[in-house]
């Protein structure tokens, strides 16, 4: 039943996107706390137009009364706005979405080629390639990739002045077609490889496990007394088997590199949602920090779903009954 | 005739909430010192009906009771599990392999407050499987055994409880052949010494044939012939019974009759006589010739009333002694 | 065979204790098979010594700014500063080496939280079954899939900065992993037939839980909490670089965060930035290799490969 | 006047922000006809363009360049010259000015700037209480006489007209926004009437400004600024050292000392004259406050309302090392408040008055007020022996100077016998908890406007907060009427040279009740390139910024540099083919390598 | 031509723990349709030699002696030349039908991989479905099953797609390796069946490897009773059952009791003691540990397999014991 698996599935990610929702209002109500107060302290602000700007970003009355108020807010798609010049919080959101997808979805596939480099190590189990692949994975790993922007930034960057020190493109540049794209690659080259490099070990070990899962199963010798190539009965049957879990943790590995993002957009001054993030963390602009979280986990539930419905069509036994 | 051990009254064991009737009105009787083998496929409902003779599967429906104490509730649960004890198909699987051999078989002498010296009831129990001298194997641990050895440990630790039953699921079905028939010569001996009863469940019947006093036939939850071992095994009167030994291949002589068709399903358990898509007398026309075919096709029927100690539940048997077939009648079979 | 496992009748605490000492020997033979591990096991018990021993050798008075007034600052490393000195002039390898505290008193507190919480919760969910494991495995799934840095990150900027709040958060963002990994261990351990046994034996369920889910669930936890350690260690890092962490202790993660506000990577100061990240790479290093080691042996499951 | 995070208009904190630098990039500055760009690199974003919404430092900057006001303020000392207005007059009771207008001035959409604008900007801002007008517009009524003549008549006598610099938006753009809610508006509409007007903003990386034709001035020797955004301090200054950017604000203190020592810097590309750095002052200050418990609120140390134990923490700490150590000598050492970026508002605290690093003598007044160590764990106890001298210590999550401040002042402190508990808070939970009182000392720092007033209006009894709902400005909860007298009477002094008198008697006073130490008065720490540019304005003169200053006039004042390279975007791309070709090839190299390899293994396991 | 020929194979195992002999010196012959049992108790190498005939054996296993199948030695080719003769000139139905499918992939997809690794280039798509379909057929399976993945199938069913993803290339030899083992009686039987069916109708030569000696008596012409790696008795199978001249032999064929026989009723036999630990075999006759006929010289020498030539016995038989063969003369 591959349609009640889908919707079982969808379901399960609502039901996590509300309790993100809840999890997410009431977090940022356990501090009692007035930005109102404090950000406009010095302005001889009347009182009233204290009161209109608490109104406005839903402080006034009780948690439930804004609870209500927040969600009604929510279905109009309206995240609140921003401490910062009162810029709606989903404007600022979507002007820092596209930085992001860019970087995010370069470096994940850069990190991706760890999958190849992980199904290929995990097959000659042992080998020289295996044992080099495995020590760099490890070694990247355990790097914090802010540690490694900040290495490569020190090195590239300042030092051997290779690359730009930061942004999505040169200052005031209007270019457009090829320019602005070989620009932009420019620019993004080092951000994403250092997110690359921090995630492609995690990949590489996943899929090298999944792959050494596969190895003694009987189906590949099967394939191997058919008269298979060696590469083939890699490619045709074991890749297939260990491309499961590889799937459902990349799901989560999405997350991650999120979360990597925003101490590596901040150093590579990159102006996407990690940028933001940080922003709003050190502001401390918390309307914008509670939209930003709530867009990053509705992505990151999303890519799960993805996840989980993909699972369901490469694995046949999931989804089959 | 003994007295009974175990006594089993239209037992019934659902589960799916009751949309798996694994276990379908089964009534049966054990003496004391009896070796009764259940056989039939797998998923007919052999493993549940023992299982749920210790309480391990939930009655929907019957009673049990186990020297004329009833079985549920958990009252009595835990002195019921003294008294029966119970065997492995997989010795390995059953053996904790983080606990030596000695813990093994004192669990059971702990959790049931066993008077006496601890460890010379465990060497003695490992003793009297054959596993000696016992101080050998008290610090092992499963995996430095042997499968056969592995088997003697469970032995000895359930019989160190001196229970009145032994239920034994398949015992030497993933052993090597070689060593079968000593583990089969051991349960015998403990029947032949201390007077334990042994219900087998397996689907080998040359296991019956070398241990067991009666068979069971079981087909999709339900006996379907019962009866003391020669007769059921040498004269079978179930289309079912005759089938299976026609295909064991240490019976000589019978032509074989394969039956065709997978292992049957207990969620779906077809209408009349339970057997009756894959019975060579209806499929063959022969029950049709001989004018009782809707009758299996239509009519459930259990094992015929006492009127022997060799019992069937085939529409053609009875149909060929002339009595009326029955419907609801719940028979009880008597212990031979 | 040994001579002693000859005599007979021993008692039972005498072949409970020769068990473990057996297994606890199996383990360590297993583990000294891997080169690799070993090194790592040196490596942390290395770090984990210098730890301990720091305020005994070294005197933290030593790097109150107040006291280092006369040193030179910035100074790349010589004879007097291995590590060289920040811009308050104080010793960098000092720091590192106080830092090493924090930065695995975190690890591990917040690595005992998460697994704790993970084993409550996943032993319940495993035991109890039904709707108790329904209800605590979808609020698993909820904490497991909502992205875990940005979480720990809102966290912990709401609330106060200190180093329990940065074990609070990583103990509430962490624990759906173990939790998860204790349920499906305690599932597969109950369907094992020696549990089947014991239930015919006639032991009750305390009995169940204490003599065979727990002894075999543990070792996975003991492996899992080796590798959780790691991850907490550079969650507390990253934390502590966002400025997050406990600004009044320091940690590795809050040197890096210092050497940052301080311009040290673009002023070519690599000795305040690189030996943090050093000493934080090694250790999660030897940490996952130890622990996956340790897991290899462990997990029955790994092992029989 | 603002707490530092927030800058305003006139004055720029520098503080906990993340401020940005400026760069300067252009593009072919050299050839005729190409656009001359300047680029400047900081650390902070505009929040908005919305001049009634925004209260960011860099929202100043670009509101400062977009929207000319009545009277300009001297670059060199803050003197208030004519500006829109070219002159004005005064009534007798000093209450109603009325300024007359250029002739022909236009918006930068060639629209006539009419003294309509100007009424209707006051009279709006005041009624709407726009954030960033009303503190001056708040007494304030406007009448447009005709279209080059306006009369604003203020409710009560005000020293500081007839300066009015307030920004005059235009009418017909912002009638519309003004009518509903005008916060939100975008302002994204680039029209204005200063010399640069808003081209484009890129959020999160960068905003232009191109020179406005119709500038009364004139129109600008450089066609736009760009602004660009740095979130990592350090990343900005390799930018202006690579040549990336033309300047850059609010430079990490570290690499501006750095820089500042290699002028002119060694490894000059072909042309460079070099980078000069710049630490402009602002009036802005860092300091240590102790609360003062007026008003009843909180919970604070009762040992800090004996002026003895304030005066005893002041002598205690050593200000000259704490300013050479922590701000790196950037900034200024002064005894008190800094009201103005106008030094001249600073007064001269007498020697022996003055409250230096002198622990002995911290140590006599404690001793002799009875604050002994009785218990003799280190940590002196009050007189009755009920607790200990333990102050809370609060500091702000957002300064990178907090830290060496911290470990230096508690040092100095628990040397003689004062222990301190350390909280961090972000801003928002500070202020909060200044609001409740429940504090002993924090640090934190003001940047004032050019007039003193409002800075000194902070410390009256009436900004004592009574109720945590609704919190004011006195922050030290410190309350003295002669203060509060001597404020009314400079509030309404409109003889410039007696105001100033009474300030210094002000501060003087506050000084000498050590409510505030006064750690050290920050600078800006800014620096731009010599190569393509001159004409480089401290405002004010000598000691203030080039950039971010109060009216910020070296942009109009820039010209390019004849021969000034710069443009290494020929640079870049270069070094941009370059590595895509060896890119590409790797690319390529690996792929072969792999299917090479692929094949010449695909036998070996069969 | 013999269709497969060991010629005193030798097959030793690598493991960490050292050498592990598994195969000691096995010679066995196959001609065109015949029909022979390996039989012996779990650990005896049977299995080794099933995938020892295709080269199978994982990497770093060394193997001596020969392995020629139609006179061409399986471990002097060159892989090309493996892999063309590995399914067109032996198939090999393995034991554990769930796990020897690949899971992910359609049954069907998994036969017709097999036709078209073998299929001259060029032959057309449709034709391999067709075929893929009549395979199916052919073991008893509508084609529509080729749709289907091996979970949706019953194990029986699943035997059944493995015989017909053997048959695909119409190899001249057919390996079973425990083809029925996980199976239920019936199913087995079916099996059983199928296979014997086979083999008759498309002349396959069977090499049939199992622990159950009574399934070999019945399908296989010729039995090979293996022990410790080595052949020990040998011969038609007939006569090796009912009358085994080796004592491991007969031992074994007694734990197989004759349902009707009074002499196993309630007479459950086997034999004492566990299979040899092959890394660890006994000196001399590695059976003699558990023999009950062991005399002092099983201790030392080891007796190769040898003609049985008592009067009486059936021809072609031979075994390895002192107390068969010459000393029966």
């Amino acid at each position: 039943m591959r349609a009640g698996f889908v919707i079982r599935k969808c379901i399960g990610a609502i039901s996590t996107l509300a309790f993100v929702v809840v999890f997410n209002f009431f977090l940022f109500r356990i501090v009692n706390r007035d930005p109102v107060n404090s950000m406009f302290r010095g302005r001889n602000l009347k009182p009233e137009k204290l009161a209109e700007l608490r109104r406005k970003f839903n402080l006034d009355g009780s948690k439930w009364d804004q609870f209500v108020a927040y969600l009604r807010q929510l279905l109009h798609g309206d995240l609140g706005y921003s401490l910062k010049g009162f810029r709606p919080v989903a404007t600022v959101i979507g002007e820092t979405l596209w930085p992001t997808v860019l970087l995010v979805g370069t470096s994940t596939f850069l990190a991706m080629i760890g999958i190849t480099i992980g199904y290929r190590a995990g097959w000659r189990r042992g080998s020289k390639f295996d044992t080099t692949a495995t020590s760099l994975s490890m070694l990247t790993y355990s790097m914090p990739e802010f540690w490694i922007g900040m290495v490569f930034l020190g090195l590239f960057s300042a030092k051997l002045g290779w690359f730009p020190v930061g942004g999505l493109e040169d200052p005031g540049s209007h270019a457009t077609g090829l320019t602005k794209w070989l620009d932009q690659l420019h620019h993004m080259l080092l951000p994403a490889t250092v997110l690359g490099l921090a995630y492609v070990g995690e990949y590489m070990i996943v899929a090298r496990s999944a792959m050494i899962e596969t190895l003694n199963e009987d189906y590949l010798q099967l394939a191997r007394a058919k008269g298979m190539r060696d590469d083939e009965v890699r490619r045709r049957h074991a890749v297939p088997n260990a491309r499961l879990p590889v799937v459902s943790l990349s799901a989560i590995n999405f997350g991650f590199i999120f979360g990597g993002a925003i101490a590596v957009e901040s150093i590579f001054s990159w102006p996407g949602i990690g940028q933001a993030t940080y922003l709003a963390v050190r502001g401390p602009d918390l309307p914008m920090l509670q939209g930003l979280f709530l867009l990053i986990s509705a992505g990151v539930i999303l890519a799960n779903l993805v996840a989980d419905v993909l699972y369901g069509k490469l694995d046949p036994r999931v989804a089959g009954r | 005739m003994s007295e009974s051990v175990v006594e089993l009254t239209n037992v019934r064991v659902q589960f799916d909430g009751g949309r798996v009737h694994a276990v379908d009105t089964v009534s049966l009787q054990v003496g004391r010192g009896e070796v009764v083998a259940l056989v039939g496929e797998s998923g007919c409902g052999k493993t549940t009906l023992i299982r749920s003779i210790i309480g391990l599967e939930p009655l929907a429906h019957g009673s049990i009771s186990v020297l004329g104490e009833s079985v549920g509730g958990r009252r009595g649960l835990r002195a019921l599990r003294r008294r029966v004890q119970m065997i492995f198909q997989d010795p390995s699987g059953a053996l904790n392999p983080r606990h030596s051999i000695y813990e093994a078989v004192a669990e059971g002498l702990r959790i049931h407050k066993v008077k006496g010296h601890e460890p010379t009831l465990v060497a003695e129990a490992l003793s009297n499987a054959g596993l000696r001298p016992p101080h050998r194997y008290l610090r092992r641990f499963p995996h430095e055994l042997s499968g056969g050895q592995r088997q003697r440990v469970l032995i000895a630790a359930a019989m160190a409880l001196q229970p009145a039953l032994l239920l034994a699921d398949e015992p030497v079905a993933s052993l090597d052949a070689s060593i079968r028939g000593e583990i089969l010569a051991l349960m015998r001996s403990f029947v032949d010494l201390h007077g334990v009863s042994i219900i087998a469940v397996t689907h080998d019947l040359g296991l019956a044939w070398n241990i067991a006093d009666r068979v069971a036939v079981m087909y999709l939850g339900r006996i379907v012939e019962v009866g003391p071992t020669e007769e059921v095994l040498r004269v079978p009167k179930h289309p079912y019974t005759q089938a299976l030994l026609s295909v064991v291949p240490e019976v000589e002589g019978l032509p074989q009759q394969i039956l065709t068709g997978e292992t049957p399903d207990p969620s779906r358990i077809p209408s009349g006589c339970r057997f009756h898509p894959r019975c060579p007398l209806v499929a063959s026309g022969e029950a049709d010739r001989l004018g009782f075919g809707d009758r299996c096709r239509g009519v459930d029927l259990e094992l015929e009333p006492e009127v022997g100690v060799h019992r069937v539940a085939c529409h053609a048997v009875t149909f060929a002694a002339g009595a009326t077939p029955t419907t609801n009648a719940s028979g009880t079979a008597t212990a031979g | 065979m040994s001579v002693e496992a000859d005599l007979p009748l021993a008692s039972p605490r005498s072949i409970r204790w020769s068990r473990r000492r057996a297994s606890l020997a199996e383990t360590g033979r297993r583990i000294r098979k891997d080169r690799l591990a070993v090194i790592a096991l040196l490596v942390l018990i290395g770090f984990v010594l210098l730890a301990i021993i720091t305020p005994w050798i070294t005197d933290r008075a030593d790097f109150n700014a107040i006291n280092t007034g006369n040193n030179p600052t910035n100074q790349p490393p010589n004879g007097d500063y291995l590590l060289g000195t920040d811009r308050y002039g104080r010793s960098v390898a000092l720091q590192l080496m106080w830092g090493a505290r924090v930065s695995l008193f975190v690890g591990f507190v917040a690595t005992v939280l998460t697994i704790v919480i993970g084993v409550l919760i996943g032993l319940a969910a495993g035991f109890f079954g039904g709707w108790i494991d329904a209800l605590l495995m979808r609020i698993t799934d909820w904490f497991l899939v909502i992205p875990f840095l940005p979480t720990a990150i809102v966290l912990a900027a709401v609330l106060e900065r200190s180093l329990w709040t940065v074990v609070l958060v990583i103990g509430i963002t962490s624990w759906p992993s173990s939790a998860r990994l204790v349920r499906s261990q305690v599932l597969s351990v109950r369907e094992r037939l020696y549990v089947d046994r014991a239930r015919a034996l006639g032991a009750g369920r305390l009995h169940i839980v204490g003599r065979h889910i727990l002894p075999n669930v543990t070792p996975l936890i003991l492996a899992s909490a080796t590798l959780a350690v790691p991850i907490s260690i550079l969650t507390e890092t990253t934390l502590s670089f966002l400025g997050l962490g406990d600004p009044t202790s320091i940690s590795w993660g809050g040197m890096l965060d210092q050497a940052q506000q301080s311009s040290a990577v673009t002023a070519g100061h690599w000795w305040y930035y690189l030996p943090p990240g050093i000493a934080i790479m090694l250790v999660v290093l030897a940490f996952t290799i130890f622990g996956r080691a340790l897991e290899e042996v462990l997990d029955p499951r790994l092992r029989a490969r | 006047m603002k707490r530092q995070s927030w800058g305003i208009a006139l004055a720029v904190a520098a503080g906990g922000l993340i401020v940005g630098t400026t760069q300067v990039t252009t593009t072919g500055a050299s050839s005729p006809g190409a656009t001359v760009t300047l680029t400047v690199g900081l650390q902070q974003d505009l929040d908005t363009p919305n001049v009634t919404a925004g209260y960011l430092v860099a929202s100043y900057e670009l509101w400062n360049l977009q929207y000319a006001t009545l009277t300009d303020k001297a670059a060199n000392d803050f003197a208030t010259i004519p500006g829109l207005a070219e002159s004005w007059t005064a009534s007798n009771d000093g209450l109603t000015y009325t300024y007359t207008l250029r002739d022909g001035l236009k918006w930068s959409d060639d629209q006539p700037l009419t003294a309509e604008d100007v009424a209707w900007t006051i009279n709006t801002s005041r009624d709407q209480v726009w954030l960033n007008h009303s503190a001056v517009t708040a007494n304030l009524t406007a009448v447009a006489l005709d279209d080059r003549t306006v009369e604003i008549t203020s409710a009560v006598p005000d020293p500081k007209l007839p300066t009015m610099d307030v920004y005059i938006l235009p009418k017909h753009i912002w009638e519309e926004p003004a009518a509903g809610d005008v916060t939100t508006y975008e302002a994204l509409d680039g029209v204005g009437s200063g010399p640069f007007t808003l081209k484009e903003w890129k959020p999160g990386q960068e905003w232009t400004m191109e020179a406005n034709p119709n500038y009364w001035q004139g129109v600008a020797a450089i066609d736009q600024v760009v602004f660009r955004l740095y979130t990592d301090g350090g990343a900005m200054a390799a930018a202006l050292e690579n040549g990336e950017i033309d300047a850059a604000h609010n430079l990490p203190a570290e690499l501006f000392v750095e820089m500042s020592k290699h002028v002119p810097s060694p490894d000059l590309r072909d042309g460079e004259q070099g980078i000069v750095t710049v630490a402009g002052e602002q009036g802005g200050f860092t300091e240590l406050a102790m609360n003062g418990m007026a008003g009843g609120l909180g919970d604070g140390h009762p040992a800090l309302l004996d002026i003895d134990v304030r005066h005893a923490v002041a002598l205690a700490i050593n200000r000259d090392e704490l300013f050479e150590r922590v701000a790196l000598g950037i900034g200024t050492q002064r005894d008190t408040l800094g009201v103005s970026p106008n030094t001249e508002w600073n007064p001269e605290i007498p020697a022996d008055q003055q409250l230096n690093y002198d622990p002995a003598k911290a140590n006599e007044l404690l001793d002799n007020g009875g604050y002994l160590d009785t218990d003799g764990d280190g940590v002196r106890e009050m007189p009755d022996g009920s607790r200990s001298l333990t102050f809370r210590y609060a500091e702000r999550s957002e300064s990178t100077q907090a830290e060496g401040i911290r470990e230096l002042v508690t040092g100095w402190l628990a040397e003689v016998g004062i222990a301190t508990e350390v909280s961090v808070y972000d801003d928002t939970q500070l202020t909060d908890i200044i609001a409740s009182g429940e504090y002993d000392m924090f640090v934190w720092g003001w940047t004032p406007f050019v007039d003193p007033d409002t800075l000194l209006s902070y410390f009256k009894c009436d900004q004592v907060t009574t109720d945590v709902a609704n919190p004011l400005y006195n922050d030290a909860n410190w309350c003295s009427p002669e203060y509060d007298a001597l404020y009314a009477e400079q509030n309404q002094e409109l003889d410039h040279a007696r105001r100033v008198e009474i300030v210094h008697e002000m501060l003087t006073l506050f000084h000498n009740e050590s409510t505030y130490v006064v750690l050290y008065h920050d600078a800006e720490t800014q620096a731009y390139r010599t190569d393509r540019f001159e004409g480089w304005l401290r405002q004010p003169a000598d000691i203030g910024p080039v950039l971010f200053s109060n009216s910020s006039p070296t942009y109009y004042n820039l010209k390019p540099l004849a021969g000034g390279t710069g443009d290494d975007s020929g640079d870049s791309s270069t070094a941009m083919t370059i590595l895509l070709i060896a890119g590409g090839v790797a690319v390529l190299a690996a792929a072969g390598f792999v299917v090479i390899r692929s094949r010449s293994r695909r036998d070996e396991r069969d | 031509m013999s269709v497969l020929e060991l010629r005193d194979l030798h097959i030793t195992y690598r493991t960490e723990g050292g050498d592990v002999p598994a195969v000691r010196g096995v010679n066995l012959t196959l001609e065109r349709g015949d029909t022979v049992g390996l039989a012996g108790e779990s650990g005896c190498g049977k299995s080794t030699i099933a995938a020892a005939v295709l080269r199978l054996l994982p990497k770093g296993t060394n193997v001596s002696g020969q392995v020629l199948l139609e006179g061409e030695d399986v471990y002097a080719m060159k892989p090309g030349r493996l892999r063309a003769v590995r399914w067109t000139s032996a198939a090999i139905v393995f034991q554990g039908a769930l796990h020897s499918l690949n899971p992910v992939r359609r049954v069907g997809h998994q036969i017709a991989e097999a036709i078209r690794l073998h299929a001259p280039h060029g032959s057309a798509a449709h034709h391999t479905d067709a075929r893929v379909g009549e395979l199916l057929e052919r073991v008893g399976l509508p084609a529509e099953r080729a749709q289907h993945y091996p979970h949706q199938l019953s194990g029986g069913q699943r035997q059944r797609v493995l015989i017909a993803l053997a048959l695909a290339c119409e190899p001249k030899l057919l390996i079973a390796d425990e083809p029925t083992t996980a199976l239920d009686v019936m199913v087995q039987a079916q099996v059983l069946a199928l296979l014997e069916e086979l083999q008759r109708d498309h002349g396959l030569s069977l090499l049939f490897i199992t622990h159950d000696l009574s399934v070999l008596t019945h399908t296989c012409e010729k039995l090979a009773v293996m022990y410790a790696g080595r052949i020990v008795e040998q011969g038609p199978s007939q006569t090796v059952f009912n009358s085994p001249e080796h004592p491991y032999t007969r031992a074994l064929a007694a734990s197989f009791p004759t349902i009707g026989d009074p002499a196993s009723r309630m007479n459950p036999r086997g034999l004492a003691g566990d299979p040899p630990d092959p890394s660890a075999l006994p000196s001399g006759c590695p059976f003699h540990i558990r023999c009950d006929v062991a005399t002092p010289e099983c201790t030392t020498l080891d007796v190769a397999l040898r003609d049985v030539v008592s009067p009486g016995a059936a021809p072609g038989r031979s075994a390895a014991c002192v107390h068969v063969g010459v000393a029966r003369v």
